[in-house]
This record gives C-alpha cells, structure tokens and sequence, in this order.
C-alpha cells in the first residue's frame, strides 16, 4: 500500500537569464510505504532536492503526478515537516529555543508544555542550555541542528529531511544518526532522507534510492536494505550493501563527469 | 551563515582599526560628525554672506539671533509644539493604518490588485492639494491637519512593507507552511517579522514626508504651528522667521528621527540590522 | 454663541483683529474663533460648507464663491482701499520706459484687477508688456535677480520692495484707477437660523471700526500683535485700508466690475444676481442709513 | 538556499493553484485589478453624489467630462507635456545624484558621519518652503522648478540605498575582500549591485516625490502646467480643473510607475526580487 | 619557520540578547610553516569557523595576536583567500561563470584570459558548461563548487576553507579531494582545511590538528601525517592515524555531550 506516491514525475525550470527550461528531474517514480525510511542518493546536482521540494507541496512537477495517501498534493501541510538543505529557513529574530518551538506554537500548545518539549528537543540535537541564543550566535553545525529540532518537536506524520546532518562532525553525525533511528522505530512515521554519505543511508534506510547523474536526474535503482535490528559497518551484509550502492553512484558520478567534459 | 548575521556585525565594509583608548576614540567617532554639521553653517554663512547676498536669505547668525529671540518669548515654543502633536499624532496613525496594508498588499496576491490601484494613484497627489478636501471631509479643526499628515505617510509605508515582505527568503515561508502555520500565521509571526527593518525604513522615510507635510496642513486654518510661522512669514517677507521656522523643522527632524533609531535599537536591534 | 470667523493675514482685515485683541466680540457675549490662512479669498470658500460662518474677501473672492453656492451673501462692505495696490518698477521711473519689458503679475489677486484697471485707464494693452506670473512673496526674489524689472502688487510688497531693492520706485498706484473693496460674507443659512449672534457680530466689527478711525495708534498696535507684524510698517498702511460698513452704488460698481473682469477671463461660471447675492438686512437694521443702492437689473 | 532564490520564485506566501486555461488565467488575474479600480470610482462617486454633496467635491463625470473638454480642446495635453518634462527631468536627475551619495553613505562611515548632518536636516524642509530660496538661486525659470523636484527626490532615493549597503550580508563583502577587491571595487562591484532591490524601492517612493512636488513647483512663475491648473482653479474657484488636475497627477504617476516596474522586470530582473 | 602564527589567541562574542559574552575560542597556539596544509577538526560549534576568520582578518581576537608572515593581520587580504561555510558569499546577480571570474576581474585581468581561466576551474570542479547558471538555479553542492572555483582560480598563497566540501556526495568529494590535492602540489601553497571528516583530513593534511569541545574551544592536539606519496585508506600507517585522531574527536564529543547535559 502506497502512502507516498511519484508517478512518473518531472520537473522543468525556466531559466531566468535565456528564458530557455532546464530539465531538474524527470520520470521519477516512487511509491512508499507507510513507516518507511527512505534514503535518496544521487551526485550533486541530480534533482534530489527538486524532488523533496515538490513533495513537500512547495512547488508543482511540470509533468506526473504526487499523491500522499492517496490525496493529490495541492501545497505544503504539517504532516509533511521539512528540514531543509543550508540554513536560511531558520528565523534570525527568534532565538534557537522560540524557533524550535514554531511549529508547537503556532498548534497552540499552551507555553509550560511548549518549554518542556521544547527543553527535550534541545537535548536530543545536543544544544541545551544554548536556546537563548540567537540563530547569528551559532555554528553552522548547531544552525543545522536548530532546524532538526524544530522539525522532529511537532512529530509529523512523515519528515523530509535534506542532507540534514551535512555541517556535522563525523561523531555528532554519529549520535544524531542514533536518535533519528530511535524515534523513527518509536514513531513509526515515514522518513525521506537526503544524504550523500552511503554508510547514513545503509544505516538508516529501509530501502536506499540512487539517482542518476544530473541534470534531469531520475531514480536508477532502490535498494532494500534487509538488515534486522542493530546495524553494524562491520556485518558483511552491510558492507555488500554498500559495494552495491557505492558501485552505482561511482557511474553516476563517472558519468556525470564524462557529461561535462563532452 | 544566514544574513541574521548583519544583526550582530558592525558595518560591513569597515575595516576594523587598531585599538585607541575610550575618549580618543569617542573623540574620533564624533569629529566627522561635527565637522558634517559645522560645513553646513559655514556654507550657509559663505552662501548667504558672500555669494547670494539677497534680503530674502539671512545668514545663519540673523536667523539664530531672531530664533533666540522668539524662543526667549516663548512664542517659538507655541508653535513647535502645535506642529510637533500634529505630526507625531498623524505620523503615528499613519504607520498604524499601513503596516497591516502593506503587509496584506505584500502577502495576498488578490488583495494586491484590489487595493494597488488606490494606493498607486492615490500616492501621486500631493497633500497641499488635498487641504479643500480635507477641510470639506473633517472641518477646519485639527482633524484635516491630521489627516493630511496621515496622508503624507500613509503610501510610503505601506510600499516599504510590501516590498519587504516580497523580499523574504522563501524557505522561511516553506518552513512555516510545514510547520503548520496558517495564512494567517505566517502572514503575522513571519511575514511582518522579517519585514521589520524595511518597516522602520519606510517609517524613517516617511517621517519627513510628516515633517513637510505639516507646511501645507497649516495653510488650513491654524493659529499656531511652524507651519502658519512659515506661511505668515511668506506673507509678510519677515524672512527670519520662515528661516526660523524651517531651521526648526530641520532640527526637530533630525532629533526625533535620532530618537526613533534610538528606540529602534533598544527595543528591537535584532530585527533591524540596518540602523 | 460661538462661531468661526475665516480671514487672511493682511492689514485689510483689521475690523476681525481689532475687535478680537481689544475684547470686543466677547464683551458682546460671541466666543469668535478667528482662523487664518493664505488669503482672504482662499479662507472665504469655508464660508460655503458653512466651515466658517463669516469672511471677508475681494470682490472676486465674494463672486466666486457666490458661483459655486448661493449660501454665500453680501452682508456689508468691510473695507476700503486706497493706494494699496501699485506697480514698483526697478531702474525705470514711467511706463513707457518700462513697455517691452518682463512684468510680474499674480493672476487672480487684486494685484492682477489693479493691472487691468491700469492698462484700461491708460489706454495701453497687454501686450504692450512681457506679463509674467510671479506669486507675490517671489516678487521680490525676481526684482533682486533682475528676472523682471517691475511687477504689480499690493502691499506691503511694494513697501518691501523699495526698502529691499536699491533703485526701486513706485511708478503708478491705484488712486483714480480703482478703488477695490474687501466685503464681509456671511452663511447665509446661519443668518437666517442665528439672526441674533450675526447682528452682534456685524455690530462688533463697526465698534472696532470705530477704535480704528478714533484711536489708530492703539488699533495698529493690535493689527500688529495679531500678526506679529513690525509696528512702523502697520502704522504705514493702517490709513491705506480704512474699515468702512456701508453697501452704496458704489459697492454695487465695484462687484460689478470685478464681475466683468472675471466675465473676460472666461472664470465667470454664471451671472451674478445681485438681488440674491446681497442681503443688507443686518446692516439695515443695525445702521439704515449706511444702505443706499439699487439692485441692478440683470 | 541563498537568498537569491526569491529572484527566479513567485512571491512567497502564494499558494499554488489547480490549473486553468489561459484566457480564464488572465480574467481571473486581472480581475481583481479591474475591481479595485471601480471601487475607487464607485467610492468617490458615492461620497461626492451622496455623502458630502459639497459644491467644492466634484463627481467623477463632472471631473471627466471637463477632462475630456480640456483633452478635446488640445489644453490638457500641454499642461501635461509641461508638468511630466519637469518630473522626469528633475527626477533622474535627483536620482542620479543620489544613489552614489546613498552608496557612499552606507560603505564609509567616515563619509556618513559627514554627510549625514545635510542630508538627516535638510529632508525635513519641505520643498513648498524652498521656493523662494529656489528662486534667488534658480530665477524663476524651469532651473527652480527643476530645482524644487530634484530636492524632492534626493533624500528618498538616498536614505533607501544607504539602508541597502548596510543589509548586505557581510559575507558577501568579505568574500570580495579576500578575492583582492580594494575598497573601492567592492563598493562598486557589491554593494551597488547588491543594493539594488533598495535603489528602486527607493526610486519608486522618490515617485510619487516628484509628482507631489510639481504643485509646489509650479507656484512659481509657470505657464503651463498640472500644478497651475491646480493653482488656477483653487484661486478662481473652479473646482472641477483641480479635480481634472489631481486625476491627472493620480494616472500619470500610476502609469509611469507601471512602466518603470516593467523596464526594472525587462533590464534588471535579477537584481530585484521585489518588484 | 612559522608563516601563520596563531599566539595564545582567544575570542569572545558579547551576546546580543544579555549583553553578556560568550567565549568562542580560547588560548589558541599555532604555528603553520609555509606550504603545509593543516586540517582542523573539532566537534560542532568548537571555534573552528571563528579561527578562520580570524585568520582570514574578518575579526580581531580578542586576546593574543594572530601574524601572517611576521606581520600581525590587520584585515582581509588577496593573500589569504576564503571558502566559506555555507553559500551566501556567492552573489546572486552574477552568473556562476562571473563568479568564478570575480577575483581575476578585480586584479583587472584581460577578459580573454579570464574566460579561459575561468573555464579551467569550472572543469575543475566538474561544472564546465553550467558557467551561465545563476546561484539560485545550482544545487546545494553545485554552489559550494561555484565558492571553491572562485577561490581556486586566484591561486592565493594562502588557502582558508571552512568545510568546502561539505555539501558533496562521497563521490565528487573524492574527485575534488584529488583535484585540491593536486593543486596543492603544484603549488605549494599553504592551506587551512576546516573540515568535519577525519578520512579527508587524513587524506589531504600534513598535519591535523583537533580541537577540544565548545563552547570555548582550544586546540588540543596536533598530529603529523608522515606518509609519503599517494595515501591510501588501506595503508596501516593511514588506519593508525585515523584511529588516533577519531579516539581524541570521540574523547571531545562525549565531553561536549556531558557538558550539555550538565
Ligand atoms: N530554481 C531553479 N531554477 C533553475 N534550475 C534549478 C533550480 N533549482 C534547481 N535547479 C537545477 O536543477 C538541478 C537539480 O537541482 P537540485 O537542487 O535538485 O540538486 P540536488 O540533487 O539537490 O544537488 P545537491 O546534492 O548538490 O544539493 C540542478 O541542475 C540545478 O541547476
Ligand atoms: N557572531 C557570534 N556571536 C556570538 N557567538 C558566536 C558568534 N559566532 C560564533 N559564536 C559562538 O562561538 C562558538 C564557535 O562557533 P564556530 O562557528 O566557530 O564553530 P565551528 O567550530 O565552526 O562549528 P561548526 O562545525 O558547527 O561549524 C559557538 O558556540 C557559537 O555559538
Ligand atoms: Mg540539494
Ligand atoms: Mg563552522
């Protein structure tokens, strides 16, 4: 049962210098399960935030269709919670405390509740006590972080989260990678995930989709990762599993430089 | 790094100096301001002196003499205070009327086009040309004085707050539409937010339009007023007192408009990295 | 009983200024609020709304207003100028001298009226002269930077002027061209519904009319207060503007002639009935014999 | 993302729409527009005709039949040639001297400190009041009226471009920096182009300055002119010239505000999201 | 013989909320010999990002003295070129192509011979034929390669980049990883690395230092990257090395965690 649905979806941009379109994405096809973490991968610059985007309702595919649970998407809802690639959509007038509790807010959560969800989220991105400072105040890394928090405090049903632990440092990465997995297997609420770095997406997805090389980028191949509790680097089914995704990016990539070159 | 940082940087192309003890430093701060102010009395002087020398333009010390004069009379009180409550009460129902316009106008496509064309055509005619029909509307109280200061303000805000809520980083809207914000929120937790400085930009601009604008509310009708000093002045070719009055709408708005980036920075410095 | 008095800021008003600083409209129990503007004649047209309940202006003023609402009458001649108006000429002493050269005029004021008069009564014709349109406080700015060399006004910029600008002399005034009249209007309507506090009013103008022909020095002093004005300089013109509460054929002449001239610049909107445009009840009453004129046939 | 996404990004709150032919698209975009535009009419026919009913508070068919018998009658036209010659000249010219001074203003602090004492006195003076300044200096030719629009126009266009320099993030004049620009270059090659958006905002508001002013303007020594007609018809009461004048002034500065939005979208796109 | 000196430098920050300050970096001591690239590491929000720009002469430290060549760094200069974390350093109004061309532009560079430069370092960083692009119609990764052509093309004697490459996918990552390798070598200039992954610093670094939890963060230890020639992550002597700079990073987060949940 699909919960999430690209049919055959494409996107083209019309480039504000030529008036000519560029092609981001095309055919892409995806369907995904309720409770589902999947993990897209693909070179730079193949689409992949092209087609979080248009998940998220922001922007419309120029051909195909997206449906969630069966629903055509029409714009962005709260079900469908972002954490978004750079760091811009974080407000600079509220500090990291006031923007992670947004989305509560504007729910209309009483405030003593707020703070203490608030104070957890906090701790889980490893930033408490540092909620009263601004968003100019903080690292790029905490910035990142800030965002991760005020995404996971309003628990949507599914999170679109692109390259969301990209500015952190290979042992935060590690531990933030640890509670994403718990409070997904807690939630059991559906996961798109951006990354570039296989060993994330082996260790986090249940299926792994690799793109082809940009631009206009579609799904190659999804790989299911089937892999029972705990995953370690060191099981060698993990490791095949990343010979077999690290193998297809390398075309991609391979390909993609080819592409330029010609 | 976002652009917040601006909030807490000095200005940009500054280029930091080696260090000076407090008072020298202080003294160097305010130098170029104080040489800024006394070439604008030296040219005054040297223009009204020495190269126009007309009976209609007085040099500064003839104008500072007659201002003393009518300060020492209080009569000069009289009027700057008629004119000052005639500008803060119009200047402050103004911004309090645009705000929420302009931030309708920068959010809600079709409330653009409903209300583009009366403000885009409106903003044209000039205040002084209102005053019959200010009078006509609300009388020759100090109700049409007001209203024409609102006028003068009205339009400038309004189009500094559209344009700034146009100018918002989309991912904040983004954020806020995934975060379950409604129209409604988003239009008031982020939307009016993020537009604050161009706000206060619009505000400070339209400030002056108060300040000249309250000349013309002052032909109607009023006793008292920097305006009807201005005015009778005219009439009666006591050029110092035109001087006079017009020294004081300089002075009054260049304090007040350094009381507003004052208070701007006291009560809201990181929403308005620009002031 | 309260009401609003509209008026410019110029010695031709001094009835309003005297009875207003010397305590005369409150000793008679009416709480006047005196407001000023630009001119006598802008002021007037608040007479229409009803804005303000009396005025004092030009002819033209009067019959301008009278154009676009009828509520606006006649109720008394207010006062009378003589030498008020005048053209100030800078190098030249004659008007042939100054034929072929650039004139300042402000059209639609009485510096304007005494203009045409003048050209009438000398036989001259516009023409004659490069007419430019100058408003009168720029007058002067023109005349120093030699932008005309003479212009037509009223004073005090002719006085201004000759003390201003060295070599500048008065080349003709208006004694035997013209004498124009400011006449006081009321709202009709108010009249009518407040008979009582309009009769008071126009008795309290003549009371300080009186102050100014029995004790000048004391009515220029209150002019000059009123206006913040230099007490020489009121002094000077208080006699060119004498206060006078009479309608006379001669009140009649004077509306008429300004009625044609409006007629030749095409701002006529309609003719002017005299019988409705004036209403010499109040003055009748208070001083009959002050009123002597026929209504004119139209 | 950087904040230059909202140059290619339709404004940010508008919610996507199902999809619809294009001539219903362009009805239904436009409708709104024609909608506000009668309601203008409506409102003003409605309070002159019912509400107010003064002599001095024309219709709107009043105003436009005697539009169209001064169109017909080839007046108009001449007053309107006069008054846009005045505005567009004064106007570019006023900008032209502004936005350098404005870039100046908001890149060196020094200079700023300078400055600011003229500019932060002198925008509170009211163009009306510089009139007769305008003319000692000027004479009373089309110099002073220029003059008077330019004065209008500076302070606008000024104060909004320094407001743009100091919104750059600062790593944008950093990066410049680090790539060898001198202080200069970066002022020119950053902070003017990165300023933009603010110049023409600020362009846009300095506007309706222009058009505003001409009535000032034209108190001295004109011939033609929108602003004499408004004068002419106030001094000899003829109350549907200054309607036809105000209409005029309203539609004019719609028009070439429209106009100057399209040559921004046509030649400066990228610089401005806004507009 | 030390060309970047870094004594006993520290800097605080005064909150814009409290007015009170926040110590970013303390009691940091470096000397880098011309030529070497030095790799930082850190936990997240440690101070990384401040020593650059300090180094870069955006901000004064607040105490001890940074010399650049003997000189004490009075401001920014062509010499020390940056690549910025995150991309809003790039400019808008400009295409990808121009800039790239930006620094030769300002040296005042001869228009043919900044295209074929610029052409250079877009193929460089896998991007020839994008040139006329705008900023805000490239990827994430596609941006962060515009900074590092940018940066690259002027060839500055020294180097400062605050995790260039961050926003890769492991693939191009590695080309470019080879690429600035290779410039490197040819050029012998000196680099600064900031950079999250300790495998690229590693791989790149002749020396890697890592920096003790923030807030406040110091440097902690140095170590020197003895291998000759090509680096291979298979060698021992790599293995060793990363074991040792991940066991000092591991020690730090879990410092930086107790702190905060202190
Ligand atoms: N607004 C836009 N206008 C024009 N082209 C765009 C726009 N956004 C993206 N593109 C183009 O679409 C393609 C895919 O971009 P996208 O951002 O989806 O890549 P990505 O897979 O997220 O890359 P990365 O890993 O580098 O973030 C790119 O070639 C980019 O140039
Ligand atoms: N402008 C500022 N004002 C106040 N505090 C600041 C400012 N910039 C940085 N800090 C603080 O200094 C500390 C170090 O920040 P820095 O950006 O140098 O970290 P970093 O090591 O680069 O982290 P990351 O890997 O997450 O980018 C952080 O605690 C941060 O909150
Ligand atoms: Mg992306
Ligand atoms: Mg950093």
């Amino acid at each position: 049962m699909a919960f999430l649905e690209l049919k055959n979806v494409s996107k083209s941009f019309v480039s504000s210098r030529s008036r000519s379109t560029s092609l981001a994405v095309r055919d892409f096809d995806l369907e995904i399960a309720p409770g589902e973490f999947f993990c897209l991968l693909g070179p730079s610059g193949c689409g992949k935030s092209t087609v979080l985007t248009m998940l998220a309702g922001f922007e419309h595919p120029t051909g195909g269709e997206i449906r969630v649970n069966g629903q055509p998407v029409e714009g962005p809802s709260k079900d469908r919670c972002v954490v978004f690639q750079g760091d811009d959509s974080l407000y600079p007038w509220l500090t990291a405390a006031h923007n992670v509790e947004f989305g509560l807010r504007m729910a209309g959560m009483p405030s003593a509740e707020r703070r203490q969800k608030v104070e957890a989220a906090l701790g889980l991105v490893g930033l408490s006590g540092q909620g009263s400072k601004f968003p100019a105040e903080l690292s790029g890394g905490m910035r990142q972080r800030i965002q991760i928090a005020r995404a996971l405090v309003i628990q949507p049903k599914v999170l679109l989260m692109d390259e969301p632990f990209g500015a952190l440092d290979a042992q935060t990465r590690h531990v933030m990678q640890h509670e994403l997995r718990k409070i997904w297997l807690a939630t059991k609420s559906t996961v798109v995930f951006i990354t570039h770095d296989i060993d994330e997406a082996i260790l986090l997805g249940t299926r792994v989709g690799v793109m082809t090389a940009g631009p206009g980028g579609t799904l190659r191949d999804v790989v299911t990762i089937n892999i029972e509790g705990e995953r370690d680097r060191l099981d060698p089914a993990y490791t095949r599993y990343y010979a077999e995704v690290h193998g297809m990016i390398r075309d991609e990539v391979a390909k993609s430089v080819r592409a330029m070159a010609a | 790094m976002t652009p917040s940082k601006t909030a807490t940087l000095p200005p940009p192309i500054a280029i930091p100096r080696p260090a000076l003890g407090p008072i020298a430093r202080f003294l160097v701060a305010i130098l170029p301001s104080i040489i800024g102010f006394l070439s604008l009395f030296v040219a005054w002087h040297v223009a009204a002196a020495y190269l126009v020398q007309s009976v209609l333009f007085p040099t500064p010390l003839a104008t500072f003499g007659k201002g003393l004069e009518l300060a020492l009379s209080g009569q000069l009180w009289i009027q700057i205070g008629a004119s000052l409550k005639r500008i803060i009460l119009g200047f402050a129902a103004g911004s309090l009327i645009a705000i929420p316009i302009g931030l309708a106008i920068g959010s809600f496509r079709t409330f653009r086009k409903l209300v583009e064309p009366w403000t885009e055509c409106l903003r044209f005619i000039p205040s002084v040309a209102l005053i019959t029909i200010a009078v006509i509307w609300f009388g020759i109280g100090e109700e049409s004085k007001i209203f024409l200061i609102i006028y003068a303000t009205v339009f400038i805000v309004i189009l500094n707050t559209a344009a700034g809520v146009s100018a918002i980083t989309p991912n904040k809207i983004r954020a806020a539409q995934a975060l379950g914000a409604t129209r409604w929120q988003v239009f008031a937790f982020v939307g009016l937010p993020a537009t604050v400085p161009y706000i206060l930009t619009g505000m400070r601009l339209a400030m002056a339009n108060a300040f000249t604008t309250i000349v013309a509310a002052e032909m109607i009708a009023a006793n008292a007023g920097l305006g009807v000093m201005l005015w009778d002045g005219r009439m009666f070719m006591m050029i110092e007192e035109i001087f006079v009055s017009l020294v004081c709408l300089g002075a009054l708005g260049f304090i007040t408009d350094r009381l507003f980036r004052l208070a701007i920075l006291r009560f809201a410095g990181r929403f308005s990295p620009t002031m | 009983q309260s009401m609003v008095i509209a008026t410019g800021v110029d010695p031709a008003f001094a009835a309003f200024y005297v009875a207003n600083q010397a305590g005369i409209f409150k000793k008679n129990g009416l709480n006047v609020d005196l407001k000023t503007g630009p001119s006598g004649s802008t002021m007037a047209s608040l007479v229409i709304g009803n804005q303000a309940q009396a005025a004092m202006s030009s002819e033209q003023g009067g019959i301008q207003n009278f154009n676009r609402s009828s509520d606006v009458v006649v109720v008394s001649e207010g006062t009378q100028m003589v030498g008020f108006h005048g053209l100030v000429a800078r190098g030249h002493k004659t008007l042939d001298e100054l034929k072929g050269k650039k004139i300042g005029v402000a059209k639609g004021t009485g510096g304007e009226a005494f203009w045409l008069a003048m050209l009438q009564n000398k036989g001259l014709k516009a023409t004659d002269f490069q007419v430019v349109q100058v408003e009168a406080p720029e007058m002067i700015a023109a005349l120093e930077r030699g932008d005309i060399v003479g212009f037509a006004a009223w004073e005090p910029w002719l006085a201004k002027a000759r003390r201003a600008v060295p070599n500048t002399v008065l080349v003709i005034d208006d004694v035997g061209i013209m004498s124009p009249r400011a006449f006081v209007y009321m709202n009709k309507p108010w009249v009518l519904k407040n008979g009582a506090a309009a009769e008071t009013f126009l008795k309290s103008l003549m009371e300080a009319s009186d102050i100014i022909t029995k004790q000048p020095k004391e009515a220029a002093a209150y002019v000059a207060k009123q206006l913040n004005l230099d007490l020489d300089l009121t002094e000077e013109l208080m006699p060119k503007v004498p206060s006078k509460f009479q309608l006379t054929q001669d009140s009649i002449k004077a509306l008429q002639f300004a009625e044609g001239v409006l007629k030749e610049g095409g701002r006529l909107v309609k003719p002017v009935d005299y019988g409705k445009f004036i209403y010499p009840d109040l003055l009748k009453k208070l001083r009959p014999e002050a009123v002597s004129y026929e209504v004119p046939k139209s």
